[in-house]
């Protein structure tokens, strides 16, 4: 029953594609969340009921066309219901990260100047009252879970059954406002506004119309042939225009299902159950995935572990030819197929990814051994390249084209053009209305004919036309003697080591470059488990000689590697520490995403850079550290410098 | 009238010869649960066994002989010799005694502490495996014993009960001199139970698993000593049991019998499978004499213990001896 | 019966739904519990405490007809309650947990839960055998609530696994999580945290906490850790040797000579 | 290795409580179910029906009906065989009673006679616990067996003191007697067979069931959290007598067609059914299965390969069949006290987790 598209002069709103699915896939499930013990489902019919009860019960409380409503917490239907109901009274949604400190969100409450928030629990209320003093118009905050918060003062705090009663109650009332906002609203109105995590300063408000989410969810609906009879797991986090887009967007577009799990250390049982159709996961969690399978068929039994190497070699080698619907000789079809019932199959399934029919991966690059090794399981992992300004799409990978060093060709719509400078440009009726009360830096993103700056730089493969990206274009520097200086290229190669986390590398206008390193504690744990190696701390274990030495071996690897691309051959590390602290967002070293925020790691740890290139075989420092609850506190270590081999370009040896 | 007091004496008498056996085996029991809380079914099979073993050794059969002709084909029975009874219950001491030792070595050691209800039924998979063996060993056809107990009609208490009532009692010399070694047999348990350094430390045993352990008696070594000393109830019930109507499989329904003897007289309580045993022998010949055989059909034996012990629980669950359980949470 | 009031450390309190009348109680000739009278009133935390062999269990006992006390009435929601057996002062809304735990070993956690609603569930067998329908039906009702209290004590992780599996401190949370499945009036905890860790103790009163807030659920408990008693209670009772030796507020009760001596040289386990 | 589980969830607590949750495990069910009783009854002559099919079917109601007792409800019975007796006769009482009542209703009326005969004998149970019943119950298994054996009122004072089933029917087709076919008495069998095991799974999954368990498990805590253990106790011998019943019935009538109770249903009747739930596991209706069919083959296996094929005398293989049941019976009390069962469960989430090892 997969589901034919609407014309653009269709449901020109979110809420009218709701109303429009209430009625096309009435009793068919749209949203399910783990709870209680079972994955209680609300069809499209029962949707629209909850939306529409909410939107009342915010029309009782007074919002108005044009209101900013704040959405913090975890991926839960109330409030993806929570986003609709606000478009439907003509406020606008702005969801935010729940694990924000309270200062980012007092910044994007008051930036925004949110009159509501509708939150998940006592945490975000907490979190919330905290700061609403620093606010001007912030009001009331409506709340989920009622856990603890018997004891509020409810002057300016509802629950959110409450509101939607109030709601229900009030319907006679309402019901003709509500429904004339609802008319009133056009592919130009604004749909929502997400706050992007912005590698450096402070977030910017990017304002999307209901053009740019419909349009999006209609070309990427059809590029993947996305079915009503999808299902998806929601739990990436709400503020992030992925999120929106394929739980929102995408889902009110094909009418799919949403799941949200029960919280996020079920989230793997959860995904398991579900068995997503349509799924999507930054890089690292499939990272982190490949990791635990080969960690767990460490105990595995000689017989199992046999097999898990033989047929898995096998898939290596033919299974990404067969997904990709190349002609493969019958007998490796029929052992493809006898590893499909002994290994693939069952590995699939323990992994919640069998009934996976269109993956994606974004974000950051992904390591080709983990990306084959899920593609030769004969699920069907792409990548996409796109930013919150675009709606996310910009470029994907069609089936049967894909690789793992490229992002795709354009998305339907998408037209690309780079600059001079190695810089990406795009336009597409994806790009973005404009940052919030923020015209010159929209200025300086989106020029006059709407071509918008990605701030990243790559090049268009003539054999190929897909799109390779390279680095961030404000990190692609020179070094001293002039040649290409790409430190995410480097530090994306060092990342595809399991045993390495983070990298960070420096160089620009310098003579050669350094790193440092992050070493991954559950991979590195786990082998200092196997080798009985005690350890306290990741800093204990961090210093560990045999650690420094494995480390040491995948820098030079890498740089092996690197010294074979001519441009890049300059950017080789020929020093590196492994870091005494795990980089933390916390700390302010990460963005929210987890993307290295080079500037403020290069001043907080500058001692420890001098040291690198000063050529002193170890550096003592002292580092300061946020915990959880927020308290801060401070690490002194000694940290040990290393020197790894360089290569001569390998052309040049190879002629010897 | 006499006549019929007379014969109701002679039951009584019999009764009480019959229930002194029972409480020899339950005293079987009774050691076994006291010191290691194992309530041993195969108690009866043991009596069985010995008795094979015993009849076996004495006319000199080769152990399993049928099996090994099955297997290799051959055809031998007997060793030839005959050895004399004294030397015969010997010898069968001592197999009994390997038979503790490796039941407490291969199956209850590694049963320790599960439920008693769990030990109950392994007792019960124990008491199949030992007839199976016993067979296996000795053949499965009836044979007599004779350890030279004298036998037959005891023509002293004959006459002199003739003289006194005008009616001869029928009392059996084998059942007196049965009832005198099983009373002997019972007072010189009761008295190794209480005066011997290994029965204090198995008293200390059933009182307090923890407490025995930690003054240094070894669990191990008093569970095989009961188990022995059950075996060497067993041997005796078995020698006279099989006298009176030779070896075969209902040798080990003695055990039957002696259940309700221990629910009557409490588990734990050596007093109570004595004066048990009486009242059931006693209380079923009567039982039958007075009411089974004249208006019940008769055959009542079979059951007449069971009922007693039965509704008697159920008035007093810790039986007439047992302690008081006192529950708690 | 008196009405709601306010305690001296100014929380307002129920009234009394439960009240002992001299209750002595005898074992043989030791006499555990002697002529001692106290009240619990609704919606409160009362803590019953003192040393080891003080009688603490024993009342506990008593309140949830375990043991029958010789002499002394009971009195429940403002009437003497007739002797009946332990399954009835169930079935009025009285649950409770266990000093060493009573869980069913043999039962996954959810059955476990389940069983405290069984006071609840009064399909018969017919239809049970049928399933289908009814007894269906009351299945999922009762389910649902059960599943409120395993969410509620934040369980869910471990929901289908066999407690013979659990660590001592889940055990203990399972424990409550079966008698509140029985939505009692009063919730009889026999020394909640005996054997915890720090942190488990910190949970534990956590939730007891909620409990008491979220459902209003009257609770009486038993603890000697004076410490957490004091943190938790509204009022506490504090016996030795089957003596009641002192009765109030936390504060009123730490002040107290009686109880200050009872408690010097007491070991706390 | 076999599952394929992900995809594979339930929105309904009514789903999620099912007997086969997962897809893979309710559709080799529904095949089983197939097989026995649309291949079977075509394939089948008597020599197979009366040597393996019907003894494991009635045996398995047994033995269903002692795991109730025993495995669910804690309560250990030897009185299996008296009761079983106790179907017998109350069967054969209606047959020769009421000749043109369909055997369906004799059967389940013996089985409710039964039931209860069971009550009685359970009341003890209210004082008396563990062994101290278990020998309790041989009053119930001798004195009925007794009772049967000289009160010629139960075998209609006929001259041999056996009863032996008449001809009767069940829609018409001979399910008693001589002339009966083999597919017939194995369907009647089998219907009762999926009856009780369907009973006993719901009676198990629900509010009595886990009344039962709690009393097994705990019975003083069960008893403060509300549980009557005179209700529990009681309901568990009622339903447990109600199945032993129909297999009694069903034992007498359809399988041996006469009996002598003395060696029929003696005390070692008893403890084969116990030794089934034993071996099968405890608290498993699976279980009951398993253990019937084990002990239903082992003697045939044995004979073939000790009489048949080594040519030994009937007798040695005879004791060693006593030596193996007995030595199994102890390994499995030390090895696996939850029987095959939960060897099968084992089994099963090692597949589930296959290729992984935990």
């Amino acid at each position: 029953m997969a589901h034919t598209l609407v014309s653009a002069d269709g449901p020109q709103s979110v809420p009218a594609l709701l109303h429009r699915n209430a009625k096309q896939f009435a009793n068919a499930p749209a949203y399910r969340e783990k709870e209680y013990g079972i994955w209680q489902s609300w069809t499209w019919a029962q949707t629209r009921d909850e939306v529409e009860a909410l939107a009342l019960g915010l029309l009782e409380l007074g919002a108005n066309e044009g209101d900013f409503i704040a959405i913090i917490g975890r991926n839960r239907p109330y409030l993806y219901w929570a986003m609709m109901a606000a478009e439907m009274v003509g406020a606008v949604p702005v969801p935010l990260y729940q694990d924000a400190n309270a200062e980012e969100m007092a910044y994007v409450l008051d930036h925004c100047g949110a009159r509501f928030a509708i939150v998940g629990d006592q945490e975000q209320v907490d979190k919330v009252l905290d700061v609403q003093n620093q606010l001007t118009q912030f009001e009331r905050m409506i709340y989920l879970d009622p856990r603890g918060l018997r004891k509020y003062d409810h002057a300016a705090l509802d629950q959110y059954s409450a509101v939607q009663d109030m709601g229900r109650k009030a319907r006679d009332k309402h019901i003709k406002e509500l429904e004339a906002r609802q008319a009133k609203l056009d592919y130009d109105s604004t749909g929502v506004m997400l706050y992007t995590s912005g590698t450096t300063g402070k977030p910017k408000g990017v304002v999307l119309s209901n053009r740019n989410i419909i349009e999006t969810a209609k070309s990427s609906s059809a590029f993947d042939k996305l079915r009503q009879t999808d299902d998806i797991l929601a739990y990436l986090p709400m503020a992030w225009v992925g999120d929106f887009i394929f739980s929102v967007g995408q889902a009110l577009w094909t009418g799919f299902c949403t799941n949200c799990p029960e919280s996020a250390d079920t989230m793997h049982v959860d995904l398991r159950e579900i068995g997503p159709t349509y799924y999507f996961a930054p890089p690292r969690v499939f990272e982190t995935q490949l990791t635990s399978v080969m960690i767990r068929m460490e105990d595995a039994s000689r017989f199992k572990k046999w097999l898990f190497d033989k047929f898995m070699a096998h898939a290596r080698r033919v299974g990404p030819a067969i997904l990709d619907g190349k002609s493969i000789g019958a007998m490796d079809r029929a052992k493809y197929a006898l590893g499909e019932l002994m290994i693939y199959g069952p590995l699939k399934n323990t992994l919640g990814l069998s009934r996976v029919r269109v993956g994606y991966t974004a974000g950051e690059a992904i390591g080709p051994e983990i990306f084959d090794f899920y593609r030769s399981l004969g699920i069907n992992l792409k990548q996409l390249y796109g930013q919150t300004e675009a709606t996310v799409f910009i470029t994907a990978q069609p089936d049967g084209e894909v690789r793992s060093d490229t992002v795709g060709v354009t998305c339907p719509g998408v037209e690309l053009k780079i600059a001079e400078n190695g810089e990406v440009f795009y336009r597409s009726p994806g790009v973005f209305v404009e940052y919030y009360k923020n015209p010159e830096s929209t200025a300086d993103t989106k020029d006059a004919e709407g071509w918008v700056a990605t701030g990243d730089a790559g090049f268009i493969e003539e054999s190929s036309g897909h799109l390779r990206i390279i680095d961030r274009a404000k990190d692609v520097g020179k070094m001293a003697d002039g040649s290409l200086f790409a430190p995410k290229y480097v530090e994306n190669k060092l990342k595809f080591f399991p045993n390495i986390l983070e990298a960070v590398v420096f160089g620009n206008g310098r003579d050669a470059c350094t790193a440092f390193i992050n070493i991954d504690l559950t991979a590195v744990g786990n082998w200092a488990e196997r080798n009985n190696i005690g350890y306290a701390s990741y800093q204990e274990l961090a210093r560990h000689p045999q650690v420094m030495d494995t480390i040491q071996s995948h820098v030079e690897e890498v740089n092996a590697s690197i010294a074979e691309d001519e441009m890049l051959s300059g950017c080789q590390v020929h020093r590196f520490v492994v870091l005494h602290k795990e980089l933390d967002a916390d700390d302010g070293e990460l963005t929210r995403t987890r993307k290295v925020r080079r500037k403020v790691i290069g001043e907080k740890f500058d001692d420890i850079i001098t040291a690198l290139y000063d050529g002193s075989p170890s550096v003592s420092t002292v580092t300061e550290v946020t915990y959880e609850d927020g308290r801060k506190g401070s690490i002194a270590a000694t940290l040990e410098v290393r020197d790894a081999k360089v290569f001569a370009d390998t052309r040049k040896m190879a002629a010897q | 009238m006499p006549e019929q007091l007379a014969f109701t004496i002679e039951v009584f008498l019999n009764g009480l010869m019959a229930g002194v056996l029972y409480a020899l085996v339950a005293l079987g029991f009774v050691l076994i649960y006291k010191a290691s809380g194992i309530f041993n079914y195969a108690q009866g099979v043991m009596a069985l066994f010995a008795a094979l073993t015993l009849a076996g050794i004495i006319d000199g059969q080769v152990p399993f002989s049928h099996l090994i002709n099955a297997i290799l084909g051959t055809d031998i029975h007997h060793f030839g010799w005959h050895v004399p009874a004294f030397l015969a219950i010997l010898l069968t001491m001592v197999v009994m005694i390997g038979l503790a030792y490796a039941v407490q070595r291969l199956v209850f050691r590694h049963l320790v502490g599960q439920e008693p209800i769990i030990l109950f039924m392994a007792t019960i998979g124990l008491a199949y495996f030992l007839e199976g063996v016993g067979d296996l060993m000795w053949g499965s056809d009836i044979k007599s014993m004779d350890v030279g107990l004298p036998q037959g009609l005891n023509t002293w208490i004959d006459d002199t009960t003739f003289n006194a009532f005008g009616y001869g009692f029928f009392i059996d010399n084998l059942d007196i001199v049965a009832s005198i070694i099983a009373a002997l047999l019972v007072i010189g348990l009761v008295m190794f139970a209480q005066y011997t350094k290994q029965g204090r430390a198995m008293r200390a045993v059933a009182d307090d698993h923890q407490a025995a352990l930690s003054v240094g008696v070894s669990l191990n070594f008093i569970w095989i000593l009961v188990w022995s000393l059950a075996g060497f109830v067993a041997l005796v019930a078995g020698i006279m049991w099989g006298t009176k109507s030779g070896v075969q499989f209902s040798l080990s329904l003695i055990a039957l019998k002696a259940l309700p003897v221990l629910m009557l007289g409490g588990f734990t309580s050596i007093p109570g499978a004595i004066v048990g045993g009486l009242i059931i022998g006693v209380g079923e010949k009567l039982f039958e004499f007075l009411i089974g055989a004249p208006f019940l059909g008769g055959a009542t034996e079979n059951w007449f213990a069971y009922m007693l012990a039965l509704i008697f629980l159920v008035f007093r669950p810790q039986g007439l001896f047992g302690e008081k359980i006192i529950e708690r949470v | 019966m008196t009405d709601g009031y306010v305690t001296a450390d100014g929380r307002q309190i129920g009234p009394v739904v439960m009240e002992m009348k001299n209750i002595t109680l005898r074992f043989g000739g030791v006499e555990a519990i002697k002529d001692i009278s106290f009240d619990i009133r609704q919606g409160e935390i009362r803590a019953i405490i003192g040393p080891n062999g003080a009688g603490k269990s024993s009342m506990l006992n008593v309140i949830s007809g375990f043991y029958v006390p010789q002499e002394g009435e009971v009195w429940y929601k403002g009437a003497p309650r007739p002797s009946m057996k332990p399954y009835e002062v169930a079935q009025q809304g009285i649950a409770r947990t266990f000093q060493n735990i009573a869980l069913f070993e043999g039962m996954s956690v959810l059955d476990n839960v389940m069983t405290g609603r069984l006071t609840n569930m009064k399909t018969g067998m017919f239809w049970q055998s049928i399933w289908k329908g009814k007894a269906e039906r009351e299945e999922t009702a009762n389910r649902e609530v059960a599943e409120k209290i395993i969410d509620f004590l934040e369980i869910q992780a471990i929901r289908k696994t066999p407690v013979s599996r659990l660590s001592y401190g889940l055990k203990k949370r399972v424990e409550l999580a079966r008698a509140l499945a029985a939505e009692p009036s009063i919730l009889l905890l026999d020394e909640p945290m005996a054997g915890m860790n720090v942190e488990e103790k910190e949970d534990m009163s956590r939730f007891i906490l909620d409990v008491n807030d979220e459902f209003g659920t009257t609770i009486a408990l038993i603890e000697h850790d004076m410490g957490v008693v004091m943190d938790l209670s509204d009022r506490v009772v504090v016996m030795d040797y089957g003596k009641k030796i002192g009765d109030g507020t936390p504060s009123e009760v730490r002040n107290n000579q009686d109880v200050i001596d009872a408690y010097l040289g007491v070991a706390h386990d | 290795m076999l599952y394929r589980e992900s995809g594979d969830f339930s929105s309904t607590y009514a789903e999620d409580s099912q007997t086969f949750p997962i897809k893979f495990d309710r559709y080799r069910y529904y095949f089983v179910l197939f097989i026995a009783i649309a291949v079977i009854p075509f394939m089948i002559n008597d020599y197979w029906v009366n040597s393996l099919f019907l003894p494991f079917l009635i045996y398995a109601i047994a033995a269903i009906g002692l795991n109730i007792l025993v495995g669910y409800c804690g309560q250990v019975s030897l009185g299996t065989g008296g009761f079983m007796a106790v179907g017998a006769y109350a069967c054969y009482k209606f047959m020769t009673a009421f000749p043109e009542v369909s055997m369906l209703v004799h059967v389940l009326l013996s089985g409710l006679v039964t039931a209860c005969v069971g009550v009685l004998f359970g009341l003890p149970s209210l004082r008396i616990k563990g062994f101290y019943l278990a020998v309790a119950t041989l009053a119930a298994q001798f004195f009925l067996v007794w009772l049967f054996n000289r009160v010629p009122w139960f075998y209609n004072y006929s001259a041999s003191g056996q009863i032996s089933a008449p001809e009767r029917t069940f829609f018409g087709i001979e399910i008693t007697g001589p002339n009966t076919q083999a597919w017939a008495t194995y369907l009647f069998c089998l219907m009762f067979v999926i009856f009780s095991a369907y009973v006993a799974r719901n009676l198990t999954r629900g509010s009595v069931g886990r009344k039962w368990m709690a009393i097994r498990d705990m019975d003083i805590a069960a008893e403060i959290i509300g549980v009557s253990p005179l209700r529990a106790k009681l309901t568990a011998f009622a339903v447990s007598s109600f199945f032993i019943g129909i297999s009694g019935a069903l034992f007498f009538s359809v399988y041996l067609g006469a009996v002598e109770v003395g060696e029929v249903f003696g005390i070692q009747k008893s403890f084969l059914v116990l030794f089934m739930i034993i071996i099968g596991g405890l608290g498993s209706i699976f279980g009951s299965f398993a253990g019937a069919a084990f002990l239903v083959l082992l003697p045939v296996a044995l004979k073939i390969v000790g009489v048949d094929w080594l040519g030994w005398p009937t007798d040695i293989v005879a004791h060693l069949q006593l030596v193996i049941v007995g030595g199994l019976i102890i390994i499995f009390l030390i090895a696996e006290p939850h029987g095959l069962a939960q060897l099968w469960r084992v089994a099963k989430e090692k597949l589930r987790l296959w290729p992984f090892p935990h």
